[in-house]
């Protein structure tokens, strides 16, 4: 039975890895999980400078999901390089670093430093809605998409998945775009914006006003993105978007999703990544998939 | 120190005062762990409520391997923890946060709890081993949960919203009211109360560390949903921003902005 | 105490009203709530001629909500004006008729039809997800949504609200468009297009594929786009998107509605139309609030 | 006919076989208004699951004012439910649907059930007055739940999947080999199984009712989301059509095209 995935030239022994901001550099998680056992590791999104973030509250609970507008918050490239990155290699997986910015410039300059870093791939933010500049503004208009594309994809020494935002109209056109200006693959989808008013106090309960919505209630909409962008472009897709368990996670790759991201499931239940690698490898057994290759896009009609 | 994801036990559950619950849980090994100032989280058995909620320890019983948290009702997850009954079992990680330091030696501490800061400050005088005092704020005499049981710990001085029991007014009212003196402030409790105190020890140079409060996502450090700002870069964040569940809860007045 | 809401000149008693399609025309959840209760009943979408819908399974169940891909099935405007009218005309609450249709055309056909029709206004569904022609196609372009606005407009004799379509990248854009078109008020949100796959079998729960997803886990996604459509137009809005309880509906009223639609409330409790109702009222005595009009977009920063 | 939403509660709660539970609910008003073939909408207790499962009464009891279900274990919903303990609260929607219809006799009636479309068979052949037999399809000896119970309402004639029990195949096969004649036939169970029966009756010219199962929402005839291609046009939707779960579950075979 196998479960590797060749993902643009590079091997993942499954296709199961986690999803950016919501797992650290891994540090945290690796008391509750060998990180050994994960496909990568997709780190939480750096940018070229330390960013503060937003202000507090950042996230609320909905209903079957959450919302975060933890805007960005990170160290800056060079404590992730020094801290994070050699942290991560002492463990047999891939890594994939998440690149934020709030131009052009500075997503370039954090691809650049990465160039000769020991990194596997990039996936690069341009849907984060909870940045006033960059971030989503980058992920809604197919000739922006493009044009970040081609520009990293210039310097970029490792493959770039471009990371699309699902709040958009069509999908598909924003998939095409980034393929069309070079991406190695796409990742979706990032948080739906959603709002939670505090009925007693009459105010936002995020200090943001709206946040990122992530969690199971938003799996549907992640496995028709998917789904869809699988039908427009050739590039490979990591699919995520409230994927809890190992059932979720076979939706995605049937939809067509090579690798599957796992985010808000990690606060749900620390060790939901690996009982989704465990949970899939049952269902290749069961119903004797030889090959997960075998899985992805595999959905048909009744 | 680490952190366990267990399946404890309820044990019992009982209602102090309107809308105030205790409950006992039987642990694996978190109770062997825990110390006075951290916290747990607890999820929902309801999958609709899908992150955990953080409650402190208020008790934590080594001999028995069991902890007492005890909670306000005040949404959907604590009102379903109100109903759970002896054998429930529930999901749980813990211990979680720094605590309380008690590696230094202090003539005479104030350990200081307001409303629904007041259970973890049981555990903490349990744990002081020096001189110490009470002071805890609540909203009016029937509301005075745990009082009994802190008596048993050190002497406790009492102020009330309503002014229904001992000092009328807040907990720094209490103080002064009481003329207590101290070189150091242990305290959870209400923000307003928290920059009270920090003001009050600074004006007086005593030593004050706080419990903090924020919504997290993870409760373990990852996500960076629960941050507060202060005075130093910190050397995670590098922005001025630790994580409550992981640098705090416990702080040092002195190096939080609040 | 006052709960009524004068919306586009029209009184309603309360600001509770269903949402189309997930009450029939009123006569099945007549046996749980009293009709006379709510502020308005807007009915299954009806278009010129009968419907027959897409093929079984329509209905699919997701974490905290649900799929549907009904299409619209509906006996048609006559026999709609002959039954189910009158069925409503037995009650004391206003009756907000739902029009769906292929092509303008047939949009315009059952507005005329209604023309004569003692029903209190219409709402337009350009929005729906589940029909090939017609439906969604008209929402998620606003130079499609003025110029059907606006020929509706030109022969309605009823108020008129557009039905808007969360399925865009801005929804401000599309209530602009709809307000410019003439548009009296406009109604938000509409499903959110998802999928749902079963892995035992590897195909599409529903025989539509995708479906239009409703319910609480959709909740934060409508708060959002109503906020957001409240700053941008000056027409009232409905409010409408996974309210299962008064505090989703003050949630909503907050956030800049008008009046709140009740849909897939009603299956996860028959009664729920009315405890909202009653709800609103309830928290209206505890805070004091003498005019329920001091509520609508009364959000405010921490 | 009047439909009630009431908080049921479960008095028993018994694994038949393997994956198949059997439950018994204290009702208020839907034991006294229900009729073998009506089915129930049962809620989740977990909020996740909003919609309500269709479940088939199995049994119904008027004068204890209890209904039975019986169910198989297929998803979140039916797993929640087999670990309902006696007690547990359930609100529950019902009854629901046409039932059968009994005002017509006939000389013979074949009562017929296949696998988890047995348990409302039992209260049918209990209802049926005249001259009646049972045929149902297992999987298998081991799976015969509710075999005993049927036995005592008529003869019993056994299929099952794997020749483990009787006549080896379907019901039909059971039919054929066991030479059974009827004027009508009442049935519940899969697809596959219903198809073979409403062409083998229409064949032999006898009446066939038949049980549909489809995915249901609303449960009472509001979303549309049930249905059934019929023959005729049927007065409520004008476009051939009809609500399984309000003008049916059950249907004459001759008026639906499955
Ligand atoms: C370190 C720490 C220790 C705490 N200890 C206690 C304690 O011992 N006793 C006690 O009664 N309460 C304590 N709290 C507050 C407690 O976490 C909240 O009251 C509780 O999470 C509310 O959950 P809910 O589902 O009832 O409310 P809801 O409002 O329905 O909760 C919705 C979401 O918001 C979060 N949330 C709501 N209020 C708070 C809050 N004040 N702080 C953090 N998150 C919140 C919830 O965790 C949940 O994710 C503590 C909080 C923190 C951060
Ligand atoms: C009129 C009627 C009577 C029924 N009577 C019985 C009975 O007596 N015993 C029994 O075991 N089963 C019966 N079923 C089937 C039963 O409703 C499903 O097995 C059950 O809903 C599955 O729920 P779940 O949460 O376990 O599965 P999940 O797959 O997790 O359910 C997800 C959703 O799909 C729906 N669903 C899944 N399978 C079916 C199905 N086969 N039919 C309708 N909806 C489905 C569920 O209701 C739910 O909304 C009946 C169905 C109908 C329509
Ligand atoms: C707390 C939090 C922080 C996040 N931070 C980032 C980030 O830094 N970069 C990024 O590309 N996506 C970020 N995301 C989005 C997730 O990577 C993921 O796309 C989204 O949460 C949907 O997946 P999920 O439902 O499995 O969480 C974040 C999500 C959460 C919940
Ligand atoms: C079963 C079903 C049928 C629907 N049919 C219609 C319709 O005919 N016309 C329409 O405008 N919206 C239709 N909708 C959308 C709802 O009116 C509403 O916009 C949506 O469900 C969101 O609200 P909710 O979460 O409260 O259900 C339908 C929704 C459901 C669930
Ligand atoms: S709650 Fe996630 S970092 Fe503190
Ligand atoms: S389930 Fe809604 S019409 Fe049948």
């Amino acid at each position: 039975m196998n479960t590797c995935v060749n993902f643009c030239g590079i091997n993942f022994k499954n296709p199961v890895i986690t999803a950016s901001g919501t797992f650290g550099s891994g540090q945290e998680y690796s008391q509750f999980v060998d990180l050994n056992r994960l496909g990568g590791v997709v780190t939480k999104g750096v940018a070229n400078l330390p960013w503060k973030g937003n202000p507090t509250p950042r996230v609320a609970e909905v209903y079957g999901g959450m919302l975060n507008a933890v805007g960005l918050q990170n160290p800056g490239i060079d404590t992730f390089c020094k801290r994070d990155i050699p942290f991560l290699q002492n463990y047999d997986t891939n890594i994939i670093v998440n690149v934020c910015g709030h131009t052009t410039e500075e997503y370039l300059e954090v691809v650049e430093r990465l160039a000769s870093e020991n990194v596997d791939m990039l996936e690069i933010n341009i849907s984060c809605p909870n940045v006033k500049e960059g971030g989503i503004a980058f992920g809604q208009d197919p000739k922006a998409v493009f044009d970040i594309t081609q520009q990293i994809k210039k310097i970029a020494k490792q493959p770039i998945i471009m990371k699309l935002s699902p709040n958009v109209t069509d999908i598909k056109e924003m998939a095409k775009a980034a393929e069309a200006g070079g991406a190695d693959a796409v990742s979706l989808i990032n948080t739906i914006t959603g709002m939670k008013i505090d009925i007693n106090r009459r105010s936002f309960v995020l200090a943001n006003k709206t946040g990122g919505m992530s969690g199971p209630a938003i799996h549907p909409v992640a496995v028709r993105m998917v789904y869809e962008t699988a039908s427009a472009v050739n590039i490979p897709i990591i699919g995520m978007g409230g994927i809890v368990n190992y059932e979720d996670a076979i939706e995605m790759i049937l939809a067509g999703a090579s690798l599957v991201s796992v985010g808000t499931a990690n606060f749900m239940d620390p060790q939901s990544t690996i009982k989704i690698v465990e949970g899939i490898e049952d269902y290749m057994r069961r119903y004797n998939v030889s090959d997960i290759k075998e899985l992805v896009g595999a959905v048909h009609e009744r | 120190m680490a952190i366990y994801k267990e399946e404890a036990i309820v044990l019992s559950n009982e209602k102090l005062s309107e809308g105030v619950y205790s409950i006992v849980l039987k642990t694996k090994d978190i109770a062997k762990e825990a110390i006075a100032g951290q916290f747990i989280s607890v999820y929902c058995n309801d999958s609709s409520r899908i992150l955990p909620r953080p409650i402190s320890l208020c008790e934590i019983d080594k001999k028995e391997n069991t902890i007492r948290v005890v909670f306000r009702t005040v949404g959907k997850g604590t009102n379903e923890f109100a109903k759970y009954e002896p054998n429930t079992k529930v999901t749980v990680l813990g211990p979680l946060g720094n605590g309380y330091d008690l590696s230094k030696q202090y003539d005479n501490v104030l350990v200081i709890g307001g409303g629904i800061g007041i259970p973890p400050m049981l555990q903490l005088a349990k744990n002081i081993q020096g001189k110490k005092q009470i002071v805890v704020g609540y909203r009016s005499k029937n509301d005075m949960f745990l009082y009994e049981e802190l008596q048993k710990e050190a002497e406790v001085f009492v102020a009330t919203d309503d002014g229904s029991y001992q000092t009328n007014g807040t907990v720094i009212d209490a103080i002064k009211e009481n003329k207590l003196k101290a070189d150091a402030v242990m305290a959870c409790g209400p923000m307003p109360m928290l920059k009270a105190l920090k003001e009050y020890c600074q004006k007086n140079e005593m030593d004050c560390f706080i419990s903090l409060e924020e919504r997290m996502a993870c409760g373990i450090g990852a996500c960076l949903g629960c941050v507060t700002k202060t005075k130093k870069k910190d050397h995670h964040s590098k922005v001025h921003n630790a994580r409550i569940c992981t640098e705090g809860p416990v702080f040092d007045a002195r190096e939080v902005e609040i």
